[in-house]
This record gives structure tokens, sequence and C-alpha cells, in this order.
């Protein structure tokens, strides 16, 4: 047997044992460096409205300098000024609204993945699907011209709009671990319903709740601002981000600031956010990562990728190449 | 051919510590090619983190010092449980289509399919899988555990490498299959692969091993040709293990182990009486009820008339699969009756596959798809255990085959077993915490377990530590279902002690004991075969483990107890 | 040790009597699936027609709730009281709504869709001027989201927490973040006004933008931008824990070719909520990407619900909720089938 | 920078020839080529191109013949005769006056609801004759001075006799173009008119291409895709403006931006409310904010520029605290008022936000209310108490009769005073330029003074044309004779 040989001459040692703080300091810079990414509109969105001061006298729109470091609006404001104080808005509404569409959804999703009951679940979902099929736009227009929603409002329809949306990705992504034997189990323990859903089926799924809220947290920004264009929520000028780079937009090429601004202090809390809990998540599930050292594999093992070689040189289909 | 030649798999002083514990410490072994070594040892003495080095698998944040020297990137696994490497959204056949795939490039492309589907045929009935070809096409969750096991040594002994790590093969097969596994792996070892054998199945380690080494608490406490370490073993832990085999054969582990552990010892309560034979029922004890199904059984049916109430009783259970809205089923179990009273043991033994999973989880609430009768107390108990009150979920507690899916791997072990007693019998999460810790002590988890998640404990552990999850809702019914699959001798015993602790202790309790070890089941009042869902044969345990009747009953308790059994009543 | 000692003696089925227990086992065990399926299916499209009739139904009295009416919308900026009186009578608006569904309702049992109430043209027309043009966009951008956003969320989840990883992830939710308004205007100034590569907007070609692929090409990267980051998170959140999982690593070991393993093993794993995704992208795809054939003047479906609604054209509101009703139907549909194929042990438990 | 440049009328000697493709925001797919039932500018700029009036308006919004050759009115102003010019269809049949009483007859018809129906009210249709082949005479109502107002009103255009509604999918007009195709919110194609009576148009073919997006007309005109682009923004031509790549045209005084004020109901029935409210508005701010500075400031009246427009009334300044003196006088202090807004037309949101700063100074608190675009017009005109308003260009004697006498149609300002109709009467009885010009005047300053109107500002109509693009006239408010005038405009 000639294997021994090969093994041989590979033979390598394991030796420097790798430890779990080298990995741990690994995942600990992107998630700092997310934090550090949504730190800045965070604070901002926290202390603009205490650093704003009053509002000067308005200017003609879409224009820079005199005495307004990032020029001023479609309406001839300071655009710093509304800056500071349109981060409160955006972090506010748009994140009761996403955490109300997902207090919301998440027990209808899980519901329905964890129920037996073939009715109980199209009772719980199809309903949703017919809200789906009308366009969110519609709705929001309708409600814009019966009702004269606030904030409150507005966070509750953005909230109504995502609902079924959201509750559909739970239930995907819920389905395959509602029905793992460890459910049984808890079950067999009498375990309550919410430990069970949320405790362990929410938590086995936790990772694409965490995805799809934070991609839906961004477009709900959005919606609020699409809103505010049709006169629900927040006024039409408010100071709020997504507003003003949605209402500045058609002076990009005048006045740039007005809408990269807040546009890069949006992407930069999306972005940080996401970072952050990416690698909270990481960091939570240190234990199921990847082992800390591959098996040192025989150098062999590359001759594999020799094989591909026969497609750059048209070779005969049948070359002697199999496995062993 | 030198020794030295002949080695395809080496390990050197491995050591690997995880959270300051030496796992596995210094451990030196070596695979021959054509030879097979065996590790056994303890449970959670270290054999699976031995095994999965050879695979380059460690535990995640795990210390590792050593040498580990495989001759080929390709290693043969056949985990200690098989059902987490099938793949749960992809038919049991996949990766084996796609093993064979790798294996067929050389040819045509025309002939590549019928080559590979060749391979997979070739594989599966290897691995003892008879009806390969459609089980295939179910999905993982659509196999019993058994049928897993197999589908994952069909995958091994297909990919042809030249180490194969098996990491209990055996432990969810009948007897029957068994043997003919053995008889598959030993040619081909023949074959010049080196097998690294880790089993607690000591027959399957007799008649397999070329080498033994001896593993206790992560350390090599003896190694050496198998002969010499079976006939001549020279640690104490190792003659422990060895020793009590040695003609009793294990047939009367349970009762041995019960003798010393309280004063209502099996052989008196558990004595099997033989309907059939009309020897007078002792002590009272009218056993447990017996009925056949369908199938011909020159046996009467019924015992004289019961006084007491049984405590669990099935009538007629028909069991069948289904999906959602249609009224189409494939029939797993037919016609199965028993009843259980308080204190009793009833055993369900038969082929894997045969549907003794099922009739647990039909009593369990865990299968809904039946027709027939399950009465507790009397008193028809909901299909669905969801529907089944606290009171009644408690009576009636199920011990997962695959130990390891019947745990949240986010939560710690003491957390989750403790839960049981909170939920169940109302106890204060203090208390239940104490009495869960106690529990689990005494099925042999120590401290550093309690607070580990599932993932960090050996097959074995977890095994225990659903046992004790369940013990902890004082069930009336407990049903077991192979749950000594994965545990050592002694720690077996140290188990089947616990239980017949807890049988004595709480009159009421009874066992439904699903298992493929003939030898578990000798302490029995009633043993129930199954073969393909028919219930072939039911009686005294004595009666069908030295008589049995039934050809199917036969061959099992030969193929156990690997001696010919008069045919009674033939 | 081999197998003969157990032999033939094994009491097998056959002896049992029981020949035909295990052939038959088999046979049905391939024919309940499809079965159950098709029951599965037959509820959920009795359902879905449920569904659609209940869109209509809402759309309808979402529309009629709206303030004004066709006249009004006609009446535009000249609102005499006297002339929307004309109209409305003129459009039959005076009679009760309830009645003019049920008009409606019968006229689409004999297929007939109605006639808009602003020009007088067959609803159908409509349907079939704006579909063409959604349909190519939603095609196309199909055709590459797939690959793109599911080869992106892998590569992301090959490495989790690697620099690969946060790059891939960084970069599709910056995109995500910049609205789409903005990143058509962009493109277009960049790709089209400054380097000239391609034309800036669809304007002149009319419905025949396939003669005319390069004005598809910057719609459809708008189009891509944020369905891309959505899919590539979830995926990469799935197949986090797929890559992971036991089975993966067992087909890894055993040689299986890197891409086979991630996309044959590992993804099946972690496509479910991608597909749901996948099912609401093309649904808002096929449905209202009014931002997208606004700024590159593609008349598509979205264009024409928006003006429809605006003119409070009823009939061709309640086209289009036909149009969308049925299309949400098929897609749930599509990704539920999805979602129960990937997780085949859900709905079995006890 | 207007007026001049080189794409003005003066841009050298026109050129013959080339296809010239026009941008305008449209209808999408409910667009028809009806001349009758037009709304929007893309429907007047087709129409216009397709058919003729009798009349149109000049820069100053005074009557100019188009198919009249002349008009004359009886001593009493309610009998006019006009003499048609020598005109033909695209089929070639003559545009005769059996031509012009079908068309009005048909615009008029009252079971239907044609956008000029409401301006050729005075008209006595049954009474009015062909006279000749090329003369009509119309009877009217009452005396109408303006008279030729009604002719150039919008929509009033000549189809020819016996033209069905079906017929007029594949129109027939006199005017510069003909019909070549249609498809609904997509394009219009048309070409030259060889023998239209002023003269054949210079380009070969027009297109009318639509595009709702004001960024898509820019990019598509920035991009070569189109060489003239309808409404744009006035930030978008701030941004291009003078850079050479594109001509920015910039029509001013095109629309009149106000808030209107109800003046029959609380608070605004009281003068010194109102008064209080003019003096609120800082013009400049609101024309700086709101239209980002593409507008003059108003002086609370309809017209600044047109014919007859009292110019001679001091402009009006913000003064806080003259506001807020009479607001206390009126015992409105701390008043709260809601004003209506709507994002229907460009700078209502924006001024609504400025106006609300702007009265907050004074201690009024403004609520702002933003409704729905598509009802905009009917939800304002009796409900609310203060909206936004807006108006196209049209004669100060349309915009009077329209929306400030007692049965105006659309009174959004509830302005009704009999003495005030009766100086209108007046007015239009009046035969004398001079004199109606006096009585114009006096109706004026009533405005000025206490009118439901507060007219901040005049936007510019924003057009962009390719530089090849020539004869765009600089100074013709949107909806006048010369915008959109593509027979004059040539490429070079
Ligand atoms: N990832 C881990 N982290 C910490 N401890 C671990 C981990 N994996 C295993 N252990 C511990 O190491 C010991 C050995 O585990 P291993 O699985 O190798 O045992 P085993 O010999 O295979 O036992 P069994 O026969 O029960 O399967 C056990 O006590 C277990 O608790
Ligand atoms: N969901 C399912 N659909 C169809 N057949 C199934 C399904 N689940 C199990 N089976 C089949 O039912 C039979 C009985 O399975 P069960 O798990 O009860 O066997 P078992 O006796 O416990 O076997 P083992 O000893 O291998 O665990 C097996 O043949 C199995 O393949
Ligand atoms: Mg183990
Ligand atoms: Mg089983």
């Amino acid at each position: 047997m000639q294997g021994w040989l090969t093994g041989e001459r590979l033979k390598c040692a394991v030796g420097r044992g790798l430890t779990g703080e080298r990995l741990k300091r690994a995942a600990r810079w992107p998630g700092r460096a997310g934090l550090l990414i949504a730190a800045v509109p965070l604070l901002l969105a926290l202390l603009g409205p205490l650093i704003a001061g009053d509002a000067g006298p308005r200017t003609a729109s879409f224009t820079l300098g005199g005495g307004h470091w990032l020029g001023t609006d479609f309406v001839g404001r300071d655009v710093w000024r509304q800056i500071l104080l349109g981060g409160q808005s955006v972090v506010l509404v748009a994140l009761a609204a996403t955490a109300l569409a997902y207090a919301i959804a998440v027990p209808l999703g899980l519901a329905a993945a964890l129920t037996h009951r073939a009715w109980l679940e199209e009772l719980l979902m199809r309903p949703l699907d017919v809200l789906l099929a009308i366009p969110s736009l519609l709705l929001i227009l309708l409600v814009a011209a019966v009702f004269s929603p606030g904030a409150a409002g507005l966070a509750l329809l953005v909230a109504l709009v995502n609902i079924p949306d959201a509750a559909r990705i739970v239930r995907a992504a819920a389905s395959e671990a509602a029905a793992r034997p460890a459910v049984e189990a808890l079950r067999m323990q009498g375990e309550t319903w919410w430990r069970t859903a949320v405790g362990y089926v929410g938590r086995s799924a936790l990772r694409t709740f965490a995805a799809d809220a934070g991609v839906r947290l961004t477009g709900v920004l959005y919606l609020v601002a699409t809103a505010a264009f049709l006169g629900v929520g927040v006024e039409p000028d408010a100071a709020d981000w997504a507003v003003m780079v949605d209402r500045n937009r058609t002076g990009l090429f005048v006045q740039p600031w007005a809408v990269v601004v807040p546009a890069l202090l949006i992407v930069a809390l999306s972005m940080g956010g996401n970072l952050f809990f990416d690698a909270l998540l990481e960091r939570e599930d240190g234990e199921n990562r990847k082992p800390p050292r591959p098996h040192p594999k025989p150098f062999r093992q590359y001759f594999r990728y020799f094989r591909y070689f026969r497609y750059l040189r048209y070779f005969p289909r049948h070359t002697k190449e199999g496995r062993r | 051919m030198s020794a030295a030649a002949n080695v395809v798999a080496e390990v050197d002083d491995l050591r690997v510590e995880v959270g300051g514990r030496a796992v596995v410490d210094g451990v030196s072994l070596r695979v021959r090619a054509g030879a097979v070594t065996a590790l056994v040892g303890a449970s959670g003495s270290g054999k699976t983190t031995t095994g999965l080095a050879l695979l380059g698998a460690y535990p995640p944040d795990a210390r590792v010092t050593g040498t580990v020297t495989v001759t080929d990137d390709l290693v043969g696994h056949v985990p200690q449980h098989p059902a987490a490497v099938l793949n749960p959204a992809r038919r049991a056949g996949a990766l084996l289509a796609d093993i064979a795939r790798t294996q067929v490039r050389h040819l045509p492309r025309r002939e590549r399919a019928e080559a590979a589907e060749h391979r997979v045929t070739e594989a599966l009935s290897r691995a003892q899988l008879q009806d390969g070809a459609a089980l295939l096409r179910r999905y993982p969750h659509q196999l019993s555990g058994g049928q897993q096991q197999r589908v994952v040594l069909a995958q091994a002994l297909l990919l042809g490498a030249r180490v194969v790590v098996a990491d209990e093969p055996t432990t969810g097969q009948d007897a029957l299959t068994k043997r003919r596994i053995v008889a598959e792996l030993t040619s081909v070892v023949q074959q010049g692969i080196g097998v690294l054998l880790l089993s607690h199945d000591l027959d399957v380690v007799r008649e397999l091993a070329d080498d033994i080494v001896v593993l206790k608490g992560g350390r090599v406490v003896e190694a050496g040709p198998a002969e010499q370490v079976v006939s001549a073993p020279r640690h104490t832990w190792t003659r422990q293990m060895f020793a009590p085999q040695e003609g009793t054969r294990q047939m009367f582990a349970l009762r041995e182990g019960a003798a010393g552990a309280g004063p209502r010892v099996g052989a008196a309560g558990a004595e099997p009486r033989d309907g059939a034979a009309g020897a007078a029922p002792r002590e009272g004890a009218s056993g447990a009820g017996l009925r056949t199904g369908p199938v011909p059984d020159p046996l009467p049916v019924l015992e004289a008339p019961v006084p007491e109430v049984p405590v669990l009783e099935v009538q007629d259970l028909t069991a069948h699969h289904r999906g959602r809205g249609s009224r189409r089923t494939v029939e797993v179990l037919r016609n199965a009756s028993l009843r259980l009273q308080a204190g009793r043991r009833v055993a369900a033994v038969g082929r894997s596959g045969s549907g003794k999973t099922t009739l647990g989880r039909c009593l369990a609430g865990l299968h809904r798809t039946y027709e027939g009768e399950v009465l507790l107390d009397g008193v028809p108990l909901p299909r669905s255990l969801r529907d089944r009150t606290p009171a009644q979920l408690a009576a009636v507690q199920y011990v997962f085959q695959d130990a390891q899916a019947s745990f949240d791997e986010h939560r710690t072990l003491l957390a989750q077993v403790a839960r049981t007693a909170i939920r169940l019998r109302g106890a204060a999460p203090a208390d239940a915490a104490r009495e869960a810790g106690e529990l689990l002590a005494e099925v042999g988890l120590g401290e550093q377990h309690l607070h580990s998640r599932p993932g960090r404990l050996s097959g074995g552990e977890l095994q225990r530590a659903a046992l004790a999850r369940a013990l902890l809702a004082r069930p009336r019914v407990l049903i077991c279902d192979e749950i000594t699959s994965g545990l050592d001798t002694v720690t077996r015993r140290g188990i089947l002690t616990t239980l017949d602790r807890h049988l004595s202790e709480q009159p009421d309790l009874a066992l439904v004991w699903i298992t493929h070890d003939l030898s578990t089941v000798t302490a029995a009042d009633q043993i129930l075969v199954l073969d393909a869902g028919n219930t072939v044969e039911q009686g005294p345990a004595n009666r069908i483990l030295t008589a049995p009747r039934h050809p199917f009953s036969v061959a099992l308790v030969e193929a156990s107890t690997g001696a010919r059994v008069t045919v009674a009543g033939a | 040790m081999t197998g003969g000692v157990v032999g033939d003696s094994v009491g097998t089925a056959e002896a049992l009597g029981a020949a035909e227990v295990v052939p038959s086992r088999t046979a049905r065990a391939r024919s309940v699936p499809a079965a159950l399926l098709r029951s599965w299916l037959a509820r959920r499209v009795l359902l879905g027609v449920a569904q659609t009739a209940a869109v209509v139904l809402l759309v309808f009295a979402l529309t009629e709730a709206l303030p004004g009416d066709a006249a009004v919308a006609l009446a535009g900026d000249q609102p005499d009281p006297a002339r929307i009186a004309a109209i409305r009578t003129e459009l039959g608006l005076d009679r009760p709504a309830a009645e003019r569904f049920a008009d409606w309702v019968l006229g689409l049992l004999h297929g007939d869709l109605g006639t808009s109430l602003a020009s007088g043209r067959p609803v159908a027309t409509y349907l079939a001027d704006g579909f063409g043009p959604t349909l190519l966009l939603a095609a196309l951008t199909v055709v590459l989201l797939v690959p793109a956003g599911v080869g992106l969320g892998v590569l992301a989840a090959r490495r989790a927490g690697s620099l690969a990883d946060r790059l891939v992830s960084s970069a599709t939710l910056a995109v995500y973040a910049v609205p789409e308004f903005a990143l058509g205007v962009l493109l277009v100034t960049l790709f089209a006004l400054r380097l000239g590569w391609l034309p800036p907007t669809a304007v002149g070609f009319g419905g025949d933008l396939l003669a005319h692929p390069a004005v598809l090409v910057l719609p459809v990267l708008v189009l891509l931008s944020r369905p891309v980051c959505s899919i590539s998170r979830l995926v990469r959140a799935g197949m986090i824990d797929a890559l992971r999982s036991p089975y993966v690593r067992q087909a890894t070991r055993y040689g299986l070719s890197t891409a086979r393993v991630r996309y044959l093993h590992a993804l099946p794993n972690a496509l479910a909520p991608a597909a749901q995704q996948l099912a609401r992208t093309v649904d808002w795809l096929l449905c209202g990407v009014i931002v997208v054939e606004a700024l590159f003047v593609i008349p598509g479906l979205g264009t024409v619900l928006m003006n429809a609604v605006a003119e409070r054209d009823v009939p061709v509101v309640q086209g289009l909720a036909v149009v969308f009703g049925v299309i949400a139907v098929v897609l749930n549909l599509g990704a539920d089938l999805v979602a129960r194929r990937l997780a085949p042990r859900a709905g079995v438990a006890a | 920078g207007t007026g001049s440049g080189s794409s003005g009328s003066g841009g050298g000697s026109p050129r013959r020839g080339g296809r010239l493709r026009a941008a305008f925001a449209g209808g999408g797919a409910s667009e028809t080529l009806d001349p009758h039932l037009g709304n929007l500018f893309a429907d007047a700029a087709r129409a216009k191109a397709l058919y003729d009036k009798l009349a149109d308006c000049g820069t100053d919004m005074a009557a100019r013949p188009r198919l009249a050759a002349k008009w004359e009115p009886n001593d009493t102003l309610d009998r006019w005769r006009i003499t048609l010019r020598k005109a033909t269809f695209h089929d070639g049949r003559p545009v005769t006056a059996e031509d012009v009483l079908y068309s009005y007859r048909r615009i008029a018809d009252p079971k239907k609801a044609y956008r000029a129906k409401a301006s050729l009210e005075p008209i006595d249709l049954a009474a009015s004759r062909a006279v000749s082949p090329d003369t009509v005479e119309f009877r009217l109502k009452r005396p109408t001075a303006e008279f030729p107002n009604v002719l150039a009103a919008f929509g009033a255009y000549i189809i020819p006799k016996d033209t069905t509604t079906a017929d007029l999918a594949k129109p027939v007009g006199s005017g510069p173009f003909r019909f070549v195709s249609f498809a609904p919110g997509r394009s219009c194609v048309v070409k030259r008119n060889d023998a239209y009576w002023d003269g054949a148009p210079h380009l070969d073919e027009l297109e009318f291409v639509v595009a709702n997006e004001e960024s898509a007309r820019v990019n598509a005109l920035l991009g070569g895709q189109v060489e003239y682009a309808h409404e744009l923004n006035p930030t978008t031509a701030r941004a291009h403006e003078g850079k050479g790549q594109i001509e920015i045209v910039r029509l001013r005084n095109s629309a009149m931006q106000s808030f209107a004020m109800k003046t029959d109901r609380a608070p605004f029935d009281d003068p010194r409310v109102r008064e209080a409210f003019f003096l609120i508005a800082d013009r400049k701010e609101l024309v700086d904010g709101a239209l980002s500075g593409a507008g003059e400031i108003g002086n609370d009246l309809f017209g600044k520029g047109y014919e007859y427009y009292a110019g001679d009334l001091p402009q009006r300044h913000q003064d806080l605290d003259r506001a807020r003196h009479l607001l206390k006088q009126a015992g409105a202090e701390d008043l709260r008022i809601t004003l209506d807004t709507s994002p229907v037309a460009a700078g209502f949101t924006e001024a609504a936000g400025i106006f609300r700063d702007q009265a907050a100074k004074a201690g009024v608190t403004v609520r702002v209310r933003s409704g729905s675009k598509d009802s905009y017009w009917s939800d304002i005109l009796d409900g609310g108490t203060l909206c936004c308003y807006r108006s196209g260009a049209m004669p100060i004697e349309s915009h009077i009769s329209q929306r400030l006498l007692s049965d105006s149609t659309t009174n959004a300002t509830k302005w009704h005073h009999k003495d005030f109709d009766a100086l209108y009467q007046q007015a239009q009885s009046t035969k004398d330029k001079k004199e109606r010009a006096a009585v114009y005047g006096r109706m004026q300053r009533r405005l000025y003074t206490e009118g439901g109107f507060l007219v901040w500002g005049f936007a510019d109509w924003i057009v962009g044309t390719s530089r090849r693009v020539h004869g765009v006239a600089h100074d013709a408010p949107a909806n006048t004779l010369d915008w959109a005038r593509f027979d004059k405009v040539w490429l070079a």
C-alpha cells in the first residue's frame, strides 16, 4: 500500500492550538465597525434636536453658502438644521413600525408554522394574502384620503402594510424548525406556546428574522417618506431624513447635499445596524462556528483541480480522472 | 507488508481540550488497511471526539494538540446520530446519487446514469436496505431510525474510502440486520479498507475488531490486539466491561442490575407468565394482557380476566402515514393491541422499520393518523399531545430514539430538563432545577454537563438526559425508544438500575420498552414482536425469549443469542 | 460470521403471509405525496379564486371610498358642479355602486372586463398594452436577480464574518438604502449622459422594448438594486446555518464538488424565506414598479394603475385588481409549494 | 437669461425639414385625440398641431384672430359677426361657417361635458347662424364686449361638420400638421400640412411623446432622445441654464399662485382678517422657496402684465405688526386655521409649509392638510376655509367671469357681491376699451383691498429645448397662441 508514503510526506502537526479568543477577536471588529457606523446617525438623531437651535430665516431653495454650510433645501431652509432635527422621527417611526409589524407577524407566522390544523393556517395566512395583492400605495392613498393619521397612525399603517410580507417570511423560515423533534419534545414537556414558538422555533430562525427586519426597516423609512408626500403621518416638508431625500431630489444637481447627507445617514443607519446584528449573532452562536482548524488534508487534494484543465484543452471526455 | 506500510490513519498523542477540560487526552491509535480498530469505552469517554479527529473535525473553541494523519482526503463516516447527516430538505438518496456521480465521470456520458444507479443499488444492498430504491425517494424523516442509519452506512460503503470511521454503526439495527451488516463490514475490510469502529456493542467489537483501544475519561487505558484485550484484559475497567457478558451474554443484565437495587426485584414481580403453557400466576400478578393481531397465531389469545383496570390500553391500533388533506395512506402498523398494568413492563421488538417507534409515538400523542383506541385508565387519550392536559402529558412520557434531535440546541441541559417538572408538575423553578440535577446525576451526568448545551454532550449522555427529562414528569407510562443503544454495558446497567428503582418507588409506573437489544428485555412482563407492522407474536418475555413460536421471533431470538432455539408449539 | 447464520430462516414477509405488504406499501408511498399535493393544490386554487374575488371587492370598495370619482377627476381644475353632474350621468356614475359592481361582475363572467370611464376603450386593451413591457422588465430582472441574489448570499455566508461577507453585505445594504429614484438618476447621469453608453430613457420606443435591448439595461439595474439585497441577505442568513450543518459537512467530506455541495445540498435548506421574498419581488415587479416606469418612461402596468387611480377609472382599476389578484395568488402558491418542498417534514407534526 | 439667445425667433433663417420630438407630461393610456375633451397641456399641444380655433390669446391675453379673419359686434355687443379666413381641412374641404357651428354645438351639447362648454355659455347657439359659407353670426344671451375671448377659449377647436366621436380617432383638422399615428399614453406623430393657411410648418414631422416624470423629460432631452421638453422644474432650469447643453426657455407669468380664502365664512368673512393675511405673506420668501425663485411676486391680483391689469396699485409687503393689529381688531387673536394643500400642482405643498411658518410669526396657527390630488379642485371648491390655488394664463375677464361672479361655476373664494357683478356687466356692455379698462380697474382695486385671493406670485413655465431647436417663443405664457407652436419651430 503506497498510501502511507503520501501520508508520511504530508504528515503535519495540528500543533499550535487555536483558541476561541482569537475567533472572538476576529468577530469583534466588524461588530464594532457596525456599531460605529450606526452610531453617527443614532447620535445625530438623539442629540440633534438638542443642538439644532432656532430656525433662521429662509432663503432661496437649493442654494449653497450664505451661512448654510450644507446649503438650503427645497423650501429654502438650512439643510444642516433639518438633518439635526430629522433623525428622531426616522428612527422612532420606522423602528416603531418595523417593531410593530414584527410583533404581529412573528406570532402569526409562527402560529401558522406550528399549527397542525390546515384550516387554522389558511385562516391566518390567506386573508393576509388578500392584503398582499393590493398595492400598498393604494392602501396608503385610501387612508390618506379617509383618515388623517398622525405619526402613530402612520406607524400603524406602515406596519399593517408590512405584516403580510413579514408573516410569510416568518412562516417560511420557521416551518422547518417547527417540525423538528425538539418541538415535539417541548410539547411533550407541556411547554407553553410562547416558549416553544418564540423561544425555540423563533430562536432557530432568528438570523433570518434579523436579516429580514434589518432590510425591512430601510424599506419602511422610505414608505414613511412616500406616505408623507401623500399627506399621511408626518408633514410633507417635515424634518425627516427620508422625507428630505424624497423631497430634495429635484435639486440633486444644484445642491446635492440636501439629498446626499440624509441618504448617507440612512445608509449608515441601515448598514451599521445590520452589520452590528450580524456580528452579534455571529458571536451569539460562536460555538456553532467552524471548527478551529481544518484537518490537515493531504496535498493530493489539490490535484483535483487539474481536472478543470480538461475544459480548457478540449480533452476527450473520458480522460482518466476518476476519483479512484 | 510491514505493519507501518499498512497504516492508513494514525492518531498520535491527540489531546482535545474544551473549556479547560481534556475531553481526549493523549490518545494514540492506528488504523490499518484491511483491519478494524475498535475504540471502546464508557459513554462520554471521548470515542466520538477521537473519531471525528480523523475527519478533521474538532469541537469549536477546542484547544487541540497532537498529530492526526490520514492517507486519503476521503474518509467514510457513519456518525452516531445518522439523522443529523441526512439533509432534511433533500430525499434520502440525494447524497448517494451524488457520490455515485463522482465515481462514474470516466464513463461515456450515456452510460453514467446507469452505472451510478447500479453502484447505488449495490451499496444499498450491502447496507442491508432491501427496499432501498423506494426508501431513497423518501425524505429522511420518513425513514425509521435504523433505516436512516443504513442509508448513512450505504454512503460510507459507496464512497469506497480507504478509511471509514464507523460510530456505532449497528445500534439502530435489529439482531438480524446487525449480523448481516457485520458480515458486510467484514467483507469490506477484507478489500483492504481500514475501519475505526467506535462501538458499545461488544458482540460486534468481538466479531470485527483486529485491534482494540479502550478509552476511559479520554485516556487510553488499554490497547492491543483484539484477542488479547478480550480474553486477557489488563485494566479493571476493561475487565468490567467485557466480563459480565461472558456466558450470560448479557441476557439478564436487567435482572442482575436490579437485584442489587431495591426490594422490589424483578424476578418475583416481573417473572413472565406463559399463558399458553398455563403456568400458575405468581403472587397474583396478572401480568400484562395479551391480544394479538390478525396474524395467524396458534396461541390462545387472552389470559384469565384481569382484575385491575390497565393503566394503558391499546386496541386495534392501525397507524399510517399521510400528508395533509388526503385519505391516501401508508400503513406502517396494523392492529396492534396491548394492555399495560401499573408496574408492568412491555417490550416491543422487531425488525428495523417494523413500526416500533410509530407505536410509541402513537401512544405519546406524536402520531395522530391511526385507527383504534389508546386508553389511559379507560379513558381515550386525545390523539395529538397538543390536546392532552398536563396531567395526561405527564402520565404518558416518551423518550425519543434520536435523543440529540429532541433537545433544543440553544439552551443548557439543566434548564431544559427542569422544565418538565415546572410545566407538568407545577414545581417551583428552584425545586425543579434541584430535582433535575439530582436525576441527571443519578444517570451519570455531572456538574460540567448540566450547564452545557446539547451540542457539547456525547451521544450516550444525551440519551441519559432525555430519559431524565421524561422521568422528571413522574409518568405513569414511560415509553423508552432505544434508550440504551448508545450506552456501554456498565452505563447501561446503571440506567436499567435507575429505571428499576423508579419502577419500585413508583408502583404505578409502567414501561413500554422499545429495543433491539433482547438482553434488556428479559425482565419485561410481556414482549410484542413486530414485523413489517404486524404483531407476529405477543407473550410473556420468558416464553418468547426461550420458546418463540413464530418463525420470525425464532429468527430474531436466534440472531441475538447466537444459539438455536427450539420452536415451542411448532 | 456472515449473514448466513440467520439466513433464510428469518420470517420474511412472505413467510408471514403478508407478501403484498412491502410492494404495495412502496407503490403507495410514491403516489401518496402526489395525491396529497393535488388536494392541497386543489384547496389552494379554490381559496385562490376566493382571494381574487376578495381582492377585487376590496379594491372596488377602496376606490369607491377614495374621495372624488371619475367625474371629479375628469373635471380637473374646472370642478363646475353642473359639469361634474353631467359627466356623472354620462358615465353612469349616478347609479348605486352595488349596481355598477354587479354589472361589472356580470360582464366579467362573460369574459368582458368592461370599458374605461376615461377613454371608453376596453379595459382589456389597457391591460394588454401595459403587460408587455411590465412582463419583459420583470422577466429580465428575475433572470438576473436569482443568480445574483443567491450567489451573493452564498458568497457572504460562505465565510460569515469575514471581510468578503462584510463587503457584500455592506454593498448590498448600501445600495438598498439609496432610494430607487436617486439611484436611477445617478445611473442615468453616469452611463447615459456622461459616458453615453446607454439611452437615458425608453421614450419614443413605445411598447417595443425588446427591439432596443439597450434601453432595458438601466431600468433592470435599478430594479435589481433592492431585491438583490433582500434576497441575498435572506439567503445568507439561511446559508450560514445550512453550511454549518452536519449534513453539509458530510457532503463536503465525501468529495462532492464545492458548488454542488453549496447549491444542491446546503441551499435548499436556506431557500424557503428567500423564495417567499422572491415571490413578493415578482409580485412587485409585475404590479407596480412605478418609479422605474416613470423614470425611464416605460408604459407598464404600474403607470396604468397610477393613472387609473388618479382618474378614478374604476373599471380599469378593477381589471388591474383581477390581474394583481391572480398574480398574487399564483405567486404565493408557488412560494408555498417551494416552502413545502423544502421543509418536507413540516405538516406531519402531531 | 431668457428672451434673447440662439433659440429665439431671431436665430437665423428658418430651415425646412427634420423631425422634432417633444416630451410632455401626459394622461396615460386614457388619452384621446378628441380636441374638445383635452384637459392637459399635452392635449392642448396636440390639438393645436391638428386643429385651429377661431381666435387665440396673445402674449398679453388679448384675443388674436386665427380662423376668424375678423369679428364685428353690433352696437349692443350682443350679436357678433365673424368672417372666416380661407382655410381647408386636411382632407381638402374648406372650413365653413357650418363647421364652426357644428363644432360649437358639439361642445355645448347639454348631455355632454366638454371642457369649453362653460366658456361658450354666453352664445345662444340656437339663434346663431351661418350667414354665408365664410360668415357666422353669433347671437349672445347678453352683451359681451370681450366675446373674442370666448372664441379663444381652451378647447374651442373647429372640427369638420358631422365628425363623429369615432372619426376623431383619425383626426382631420385645419391645423398646421396632419395626423399620422397615435398610441395613447405613449406617442402621437403628425406631419407637415403643406396647405396650412398660416404658412406650412418648417418641420417634416413632429412627435409628441409622453413622459410624466420631470427628470425623465430632462434626461431624454439631455440624451438627445427628444428636442423639446415641456414643464421643467426651476431647479433643473438652474442646473442647466447657460451650461450650453440645452436651452432653457422661461415662459413668464404662466401660472398665478395664490391662497384662496373663503370670504363667506369665519374667519375670512371679516375683511380685516383677509387684509391681515395679505400682510402676513412674505411673497419673496414664497417665490424663492416654493418656486425656487422661478417667478415673480404677486400683488393679490390675477393677470400681472396682461391686458387691463391694474399695475398702478402699490406692491404689498409683509407687515406682521399691522397684521397682528388687524387680527386683534377682528377679535381673531390666536387664530387657528387649516390650510388645504395637495401635491396637485408644483409648489403647493412647499408654499403651504412656508406660509404656515410665516403665519406663526403673526400668531396664527396654520395646520397644513394635504389632500388627494385627484379630487383637490372639487374638494376645495366648497370645503375648507383656506387653500392653495393656482390658475393658468387666461384673460382677466375670463378669470372674473369664471371665478368671481355670484353665478360663477368655480368661485373658490365665494366672492358673492351684487355690485361687483354689476360692474362686470357694465364692463361687458362698454364698447370703448378705455372706459372698459377703467371699470376693470375699479373691480381690481376692490379685489386688492378685500378680495379672497392672496396672489403671492406668478410662476414661470419652463421649457427645455435642444440647441438645434429654433423659433420657440420666449414670452408666451402657457396656453397662449405662441406657446407650443411647433409650426414656427425649425431644427438647425
Ligand atoms: N463540543 C464539546 N464541548 C465540550 N465538551 C464536549 C464537546 N463534545 C464532547 N464533549 C464532552 O467530551 C466527552 C466525550 O465526548 P464523546 O462524544 O467523544 O464521547 P463518546 O465516547 O462518543 O460517548 P458516547 O458513547 O456517549 O457517544 C463527553 O463528556 C462530552 O460531554
Ligand atoms: N412519514 C413517513 N411516511 C412514510 N413512511 C414512513 C414515515 N415514517 C416512517 N415510515 C416508515 O414506517 C415504518 C415504521 O417506522 P418506525 O420508525 O416505526 O420503525 P421502527 O420499528 O422504529 O424502526 P427502527 O428500529 O429502525 O427505529 C418504516 O418502514 C418507515 O420507513
Ligand atoms: Mg459518541
Ligand atoms: Mg425506531
